[in-house]
């Protein structure tokens, strides 16, 4: 076992760990905000720091770890694989689901000074207004 | 091959944190007042259960295993478009 | 018996409990979509069972049909349909 | 005197059992047609945990048993031929569910389109409502 190993299993071992707190903070924070905007924030934390961190961190030991045979690159290589789709496909999930929640209505946004997305929403937009326009002109 | 590795006793080490995050995960999706809150506890839940399968594999030390954590990240994503566009009120693939 | 037999054992059986909550809450809910998300939670964890049963190519079609078919379908069904189930 | 492994086991095993009963009472006595094919894909991915637990094999000496599949086949060494005969589960089994999960599939599928069909003749997914109506 050369340093350079030792050294990539050290650094993967780090990463792991703060992966496994992240992962518990953000489990704590699902349970404890009360709203589901805010839960958002909750969800972001887990996806990023609790699944991506540790998904490159296991990469890291299984490329440096000797003991796992021929197929630890097969292994290094599916690991990076899972997180690029997660680094991908997690926010774009949170906010297509949050996107729906607010266009629905069916989560009241409790804590807020202002709505800047609902008065966008609730005003007519320009395609609407020109197909008004030309009932109103059309109809006798 | 019965002797633990240093990699294997650090895995088992960090393990009842991980279980611990997925308790509360699980009890957030399985309570939550509205269909949003669960159906994101089962998204985040989803993404670190990959992250978890992938250090299962390691201190397994069988690389077959890794090609589920992918299919496991690839469709839980299915899950949230399908909702959001049922919340939106389209159908699917509108 | 090592420790870690013990412990990993006892984490399916962990998860065996769970799926049997998310069981009872998916057959006894009234509203049908919260219905499918409860299966779908209970999928989740059926997965990660037989993972820990050493059944990776179940599994690598399992996930497919059962997370990712089936509640497209059924919200598709829904949809179409009622929502509500009559008491 | 049972082991912590085979207690945990029959933990597993208890609530499988549980989920099958739950399962069965959700197909017989929910009216609703949807809640019934929701009941049936329970019932069917239980009864293939059951095909999975009757091959899994227990851990031997410590060492974790193994997936099917033999990955070390580039070394020429018989003793890991040895541990892997010793430690794999038994994949016959798996190879069964993975037939009855695709066939869980299809039969799923039809019963969605036979629910959608009597749901546009008779404005209905009840049961009740569909056996009053008497067509």
């Amino acid at each position: 076992m050369t340093l350079l190993d030792i050294v990539l299993i050290v650094i993967g071992e780090i990463m792991i760990g703060i992966g496994a707190l992240a992962d518990l903070i953000a489990a704590i924070g699902m349970n404890r905000f009360p709203n589901f905007y805010l839960r958002l924030h909750a969800a972001t934390i887990g996806t990023i720091w609790g699944a991506f961190l540790p998904l490159v961190g296991a990469a890291f030991v299984a490329a440096g770890c000797k003991c796992l045979g021929e197929y630890r690159w097969f292994m290094a290589g599916g690991a990076l694989i899972t997180a690029f789709i997660i680094l991908i496909l997690g926010p774009a999930g949170s906010h297509a689901l949050a996107r729906g929640t607010h266009r629905s209505g069916i989560v009241p946004v409790e804590p807020k000074v202002v709505d800047h997305l609902e008065e966008d929403e609730s005003m007519p937009t320009s395609q609407e207004t020109r197909e008004i326009g030309e009932e109103e002109g059309g109809s006798p | 091959m019965t002797g633990m590795t240093e990699i294997q006793m650090f895995i088992l080490a960090i393990l009842p944190i991980y279980v611990a995050a997925f308790i509360l995960y699980t009890f957030r999706a399985l309570r939550g007042p509205s269909i949003s809150d669960m159906v994101l506890a089962i998204d985040a839940m989803s993404y670190d259960l990959a992250a978890f399968l992938v250090i299962l594999a390691i201190y397994f030390k069988q690389p077959i295993l890794i090609p589920v954590a992918i299919a496991l990240a690839l469709w839980i994503y299915s899950l949230d478009i399908y909702v959001s566009k049922y919340l939106e009120g389209k159908e699917l693939g509108e | 018996m090592s420790y870690g037999e013990a412990f990993l054992l006892g984490i399916t059986a962990l998860a065996a409990i769970f799926s049997t909550i998310a069981t009872y809450m998916a057959i006894m809910e009234r509203d049908l979509l919260k219905a499918v998300i409860f299966s779908a939670i209970q999928s989740t964890i059926y997965a990660f069972i037989y993972y820990m049963l050493m059944a990776p190519d179940i599994d690598l079609v399992y996930i497919p049909v059962a997370v990712g078919l089936y509640p497209a379908v059924i919200i598709a069904l829904i949809k179409k349909t009622t929502r509500e189930e009559k008491p | 005197m049972i082991t912590l492994s085979e207690y945990f086991m029959t933990i597993l095993i208890t609530c499988m059992i549980v989920n099958l009963g739950l399962a069965l009472y959700g197909v017989f006595f929910k009216p609703n047609l949807i809640k019934k094919i929701i009941a049936l894909t329970i019932l069917g991915d239980t009864a293939n945990t059951f095909a999975l637990i009757i091959g899994y094999r227990m851990w031997v000496a410590g060492v974790p048993s193994r997936p099917p599949v033999f990955t070390e086949w580039r070394s020429n060494n018989p003793l890991l031929l040895f541990v892997f005969t010793k430690t794999a589960v038994d994949p016959l089994p798996q190879a069964l569910v993975l037939t009855a999960i695709v066939i869980g599939l299809a039969v799923t599928l039809f019963l969605v389109f036979l629910t959608l069909q009597a749901w546009k003749i008779y404005r209905s997914v009840d049961m009740r409502d569909i056996r009053r109506l008497k067509g």
